[in-house]
């Protein structure tokens, strides 16, 4: 805020020109946080990849498995941790059996949240035992071993061989859920959540070894990279970010909906995305008023 | 007829055929690779590879691979020793075993042919160098066009020197690996040989062990070469951290609290760029900027008021010490990009007017 | 000899460097990844010594001087002894402790919870200090002062849209416009700075391998 | 309102807090964090090198390997390594330029090919415009634009001549191009960076406080 800034006669827009700039994180600070406090969910429409992914999973043949691999570590929870849970739900929703395991150790403690999280909505609305979610037989937790490349090829085999016991220590093949999930064949499609270069791996050896079907959820950041695959179709679909993790909540809403399972759930993506949108809103608001002033400014000295 | 029957009953699935493997070639040996063609049948999950060395009676399991692959890299096999191969089919409940392959000998190359066009390029390239360095020695004259970050750096010392208040210099946060933290140190000579030649307090935080070594030497040389080898002290250069956001939040409260009124950034940086360059134009310190970082450039371009954009950096030290040699390597570096651009200009012709695919030769 | 060996070694580990990329046989290869692995992490734990020394040294001068804030340096000092000697004794793998206790009934204090809970949060609170930057940034240097500067702020402000819902509702193609931009121009530019960038690489590399640029020798004097 | 009972919790919220709080102003709690940080980090570097490179790549090696080729290969890397500390003995000093030089020399060697072969070569090749391009007009139209973009912006880069005559223009069309590409990326990021924020917000507001979950 140097002197000559202020020096010109202060009318409103000259002001702003020279706004501190804390302002300016006051109100970042505050379009971020209200809508997390207050959610008001705006309705993102589904892009291609988001839909693809969706209705792959929607109509896979009974029977078919959804695996989720977390593949990333809390570092990008907030982008990637809504995607696990819609994934769950819309799995959970639909009846199918669900496996799944981390290959990132750090991965473990946000599977397991996502997994608790999802079982006990799903729940606490069941009367019956077929409506219920239990480990075991609607799902199974894996959990994490290593190298990598071992458990890609392995479970191309026999799942159970890779991991002997489940991430709470029961023996994998006492569960009755392991006898319709031996290997990839059993797999309805693999979706790989990770923040790097892992749904590369997984396409290497999962898919070209054994033509397993993969979906991905990734980072916005590393999206760009990945549009390759999704156009050549070695991906089914793709969630980007926040933006792909709300649409999808919204799909898998919809889904839920139509399934009478109106439960009012909370989506931590769109809540998240009316905070990105109010972010991106308010940056633009300020980039307009600064050129505003900018050219008010400008008028008047001339 | 009786036979077939048998063999069909026994073995269901049929083993994989054509098993073949040969050295893999411009390696440094220890790797044969191996090729078949799938079983034709479905219930196949995966495929065994198995391997005997000559003479050895006993064949080994090496790994094994999914039903969708035909082929299989041997990267343990010893040179100069002859091996078979077998890949046995495997479905869930049998085997089907392929007839050995020929024997095949895994062996060192002194030459990676595939590096043919980047040997090619790196003696064009090294040829037009070492010419216009050797003719700069002759010419004395050679002309650079003005770099506007660099032609600000004798106003902004001296606006630091004016102000009474100290001059910062954050030579990126990569390795000595990295040549942009090289150009960076180039840099740094210079600014401390006019920093020293002030009198304007320098501060030199550094987030790589081994550059720290480095720019201590340069900072210390350039105060000896400046004459003022008394005004180097001990916490002129100095370690932070070598972990990225530590060292962003050390540099932070170095710009909040010691109100530096010049801070350069210069060299390989990373998401840290604009926590760096926004604190400090905060602080209202002019900024002078430059990385070849091409992710982190619009971050400088926007909150810093001179911005040294990729090759900018590498002409830099040239430009300001305008020792002849280094401004002959600017003149070579101009050449080839010259060279490039007729390059690409050749290669697109070629391949519309005569539909040669200049890829297969690169 | 101060000089000349330092020039000499350049030298030769240069071009060794440079022919190791074209020879896959062993005997270069194996020298190769000593370079890479052994030598460079060996030399970089002893750099580390000093670097560790010159922050330990930059804070006791402080606390000696009674500089500015020096109260704050026994922090720095404090914290870097104690997370040292509970990482050193303690062990770094929760798996094989060292020969230090690394926690108290059920309160631990081990290495890994030291970095997730105060190194991981504290890194990661510095990164999303960029949310704040990034909007002030914006806000002072997005002006439409001339054709330049307008269409960088121009493209910052679609891809900002494109990456909302609002896009789409402004426009169906909007966010495909976004994506056009970043695949198209954007490419095209990142592209030819790169070829810049890598014949400076080439350059320096090259100067420095020759001892024609030789500002890395630093002080001393000598022949 | 569900809060948080585990110390460790506490502890990354109060540092988290000061960080933030240097958006207000640099303040005894940031100055408090920041120093902690500095000293923690250090401490984990030592941690670090320790466990993963000294005693794994140094240490081990040269008690327990079966080659003695190999202890004195290490043993020779750790005495260059240990000419660091001639810095101290005026006399010898300039030993230290010796571990500098080989690192410095194996770096610029190890990068003059890869600089041709991984970025110059691979840029080119994928700049080239071939018939295929032309198959649909879009394709064709972008490979164009990418192939033009590329020219000008590369020409911005010629510092030998003064920007007249063909340059001039050309150059100009370079700088629009280089504008168009930060414009973009900035845009681009903006969104990454709210993301980050928004963790912070949710581990505050829920980890921490229990207020959102």
């Amino acid at each position: 805020m140097t002197p000559q800034d202020s020096a010109a006669r202060p009318n409103l827009w000259t002001r702003l020109q020279a706004i501190d700039r804390r302002w300016i994180y006051l109100v970042i600070w505050i379009v971020v946080m209200v809508p997390l406090l207050f959610p008001f969910p705006i309705k993102p429409k589904p892009t291609t990849p988001v839909e693809k992914l969706f209705s792959y999973i929607d109509t896979m043949p009974a029977g078919k498995a959804l695996v989720i691999s977390v593949d990333f570590t809390p570092d990008t929870r907030a982008e990637l941790q809504p995607m696990i849970v819609a994934l769950l739900r819309h799995a959970f929703a639909t009846g199918r059996p669900v496996g799944v395991l981390a290959m990132a150790v750090y991965g473990l403690g946000l599977g397991e949240e996502a997994l608790s999280q999802v079982t006990a909505e799903f729940n606490a609305h069941a009367t019956t035992h077929e409506d219920s979610v239990i480990n075991g037989e609607d799902y199974v937790f894996w959990g994490w071993t290593t190298p990598p490349l071992t458990v890609m090829l392995g479970m191309g085999e026999r799942i159970a061989n890779v991991f002997p016991v489940d991430y709470y220590g029961a023996r994998t093949e006492s569960l009755p859920i392991m006898r319709d999930l031996r290997n990839y064949d059993d797999v309805g499609v693999l979706v790989t959540v990770a923040a790097s270069a892992m749904p590369r791996s997984w396409i290497v050896y999962g898919q070209t070894q054994f033509g397993v079907h993969l979906g991905c959820g990734i980072t916005a950041v590393s999206a760009a990279d990945f549009y390759p695959y999704v156009n050549s179709g070695q991906f089914v679909g793709m969630l980007a970010g926040m933006k792909g993790a709300a649409e999808y909540e919204q799909l898998v809403m919809e889904r839920m909906a139509k399934n009478k399972m109106d439960w009012g759930l909370r989506n931590r993506g769109t809540e998240a995305m009316s905070s990105q949108t109010s972010a991106h809103l308010a940056i633009m608001a300020f980039i307009i008023i600064g050129n505003i002033g900018y050219f008010a400014t400008r008028r008047r000295k001339s | 007829m009786l036979s077939c029957l048998v063999a069909l009953l026994l073995c269901s699935i049929s083993p994989p055929g054509n098993v073949a493997a040969r050295d893999v070639p411009n390696d440094e040996g220890g790797n044969i690779s191996v090729t078949w063609t799938r079983s034709p049948d479905t219930s196949v999950t995966s495929y065994r590879l198995l391997r005997q060395s000559e003479g050895a009676g006993e064949w080994e399991t090496l790994g094994f691979v999914g039903r969708l692959a035909t082929q299989y890299t041997d990267d343990a096999a010893a040179n100069g020793r002859r091996y078979q191969y077998r890949v046995i089919a495997a479905s869930p409940v049998e085997t089907a075993e392929s007839e050995p392959s020929e024997f095949a000998v895994a062996s060192a190359q002194w030459y990676d042919t595939d590096t043919l066009p980047a040997l090619v390029g790196t003696a064009i390239l090294v040829f037009v160098f070492l010419y216009f360095i050797n003719r700069a020695k002759r010419d004395r004259n050679l002309f650079i066009r003005r770099i506007s970050g660099l032609d600000h750096v004798e106003e902004a010392l001296g606006r630091a020197t004016e102000m009474g208040r100290p001059t910062l210099y954050v030579p990126g946060l990569s390795s000595i690996a990295d040549v942009a933290t090289i150009a960076s140190l180039n840099i740094l000579g210079e600014v401390a040989k006019r920093t020293a030649k002030y009198g304007t307090p320098l501060i030199v935080p550094n987030t790589d062990p081994i550059v720290y070594t480095v720019a201590r030497e340069i900072v210390k040389e350039s105060y000896t070469s400046a004459g003022r080898p008394d005004a180097f002290t001990q916490d002129i250069v100095f370690f932070v951290t070598d972990q990225q956001f530590a060292y962003a939040a050390a540099v932070d409260g170095i710009m909040t609290r010691e109100k530096p009124a010049t801070n350069f950034l210069i060299g390989m940086f990373f998401a840290e760029s604009l926590i760096l360059a926004e604190t400090g134009a905060a602080t209202g310190a002019i900024q002078i900027a430059g990385t070849d970082a091409v992710a982190q450039l619009p971050f400088f371009i926007t909150a810093c008021d001179y911005t040294l954009i990729g090759e900018e950096l590498y002409a830099a030290s040239a430009y300001l010490s305008r020792e002849p040699l280094l401004l002959g390597a600017t003149k070579a570096q101009d050449y080839s990009k010259a060279i490039i651009v007729g390059l690409i200009l050749l290669a697109t012709l070629l391949a519309l007017v005569a539909n040669v695919s200049v890829n297969r030769f690169l | 000899m101060q000089r000349k060996l330092p020039l000499t070694i350049v030298l030769l580990t240069g071009i060794f460097g440079a022919v190791a990329f074209f020879v896959p046989h062993g005997a270069i290869r194996s020298v190769d990844s000593v370079f890479r692995n052994d030598v460079q992490r060996i030399i970089a734990a002893f750099s580390l010594v000093l670097g560790v020394g010159s922050i330990v040294q930059h804070h006791l001068i402080k606390i000696q001087r009674k500089a500015t804030f020096w109260q704050y340096s026994w922090i720095t000092l404090i914290g870097l002894l104690l997370t040292a000697i509970i990482g050193v004794f303690g062990g770094i793998d929760p798996n094989r402790p060292g020969i230090l206790p690394t926690h108290i009934g059920s309160f631990s204090f081990h290495i890994q919870t030291i970095y997730s809970n105060m190194m991981v949060p504290l890194a990661a609170t510095m990164f999303s200090l960029l949310a704040f930057f990034m909007s002030s940034a914006a806000y002072r240097a997005f002006r439409a002062r001339n054709l330049e500067a307008t269409l960088l702020l121009a493209a910052a402000f679609i891809l900002m849209l494109g990456a909302v819902p609002l896009g789409r509702t402004i426009h169906r193609e909007l966010p495909a416009f976004a994506e056009w931009i970043l695949a198209v121009p954007n490419t095209a530019s990142k592209r030819g700075i790169l070829f810049g960038v890598e014949l400076g690489v080439f350059a320096t590399s090259l100067k420095i391998v020759l001892g024609i640029e030789r500002g890395w020798l630093g002080g001393g004097g000598g022949k | 309102m569900n809060i948080a009972t585990d110390p460790w919790v506490w502890i990354a919220a109060i540092l988290t807090i000061a960080i933030f709080s240097f958006l207000y102003r640099e303040n005894p709690f940031y100055r408090a964090a920041e120093h902690l940080y500095v000293g923690i980090a250090n401490g984990y570097a030592i941690t670090f090198y320790w466990h993963r490179i000294l005693v794994p790549s140094l240490f081990d090696p040269v008690a327990h390997s079966p080659h003695f080729i190999t202890k004195v290969w290490l043993i020779a890397i750790a005495i260059i390594g240990a000419f660091y500390f001639t810095r101290f003995i005026p006399k010898i000093s300039w030993l230290v330029r010796i571990p500098i030089a080989i690192l410095l020399g194996y770096g610029c060697g190890a990068s003059i090919p890869r600089a041709v072969d991984a970025e110059l070569i691979k840029q080119l090749q994928a700049t080239i415009i071939t018939r295929a391009h032309f198959a649909h007009w879009d394709t064709a139209a972008w490979a164009i634009i990418i192939f033009l973009g590329v020219i000008a912006t590369v020409s911005y880069f010629f510092f030998s001549a003064e920007r007249k005559g063909v340059i001039k223009p050309v150059s100009y069309i370079g700088v629009i191009f280089i504008m168009v590409g930060f414009g973009a990326s900035f845009g681009y990021t903006v969104m990454a960076r709210i993301s980050l924020f928004i963790g912070r917000l949710q581990f505050l507001l829920g980890d921490w406080l229990g207020i959102i979950k």
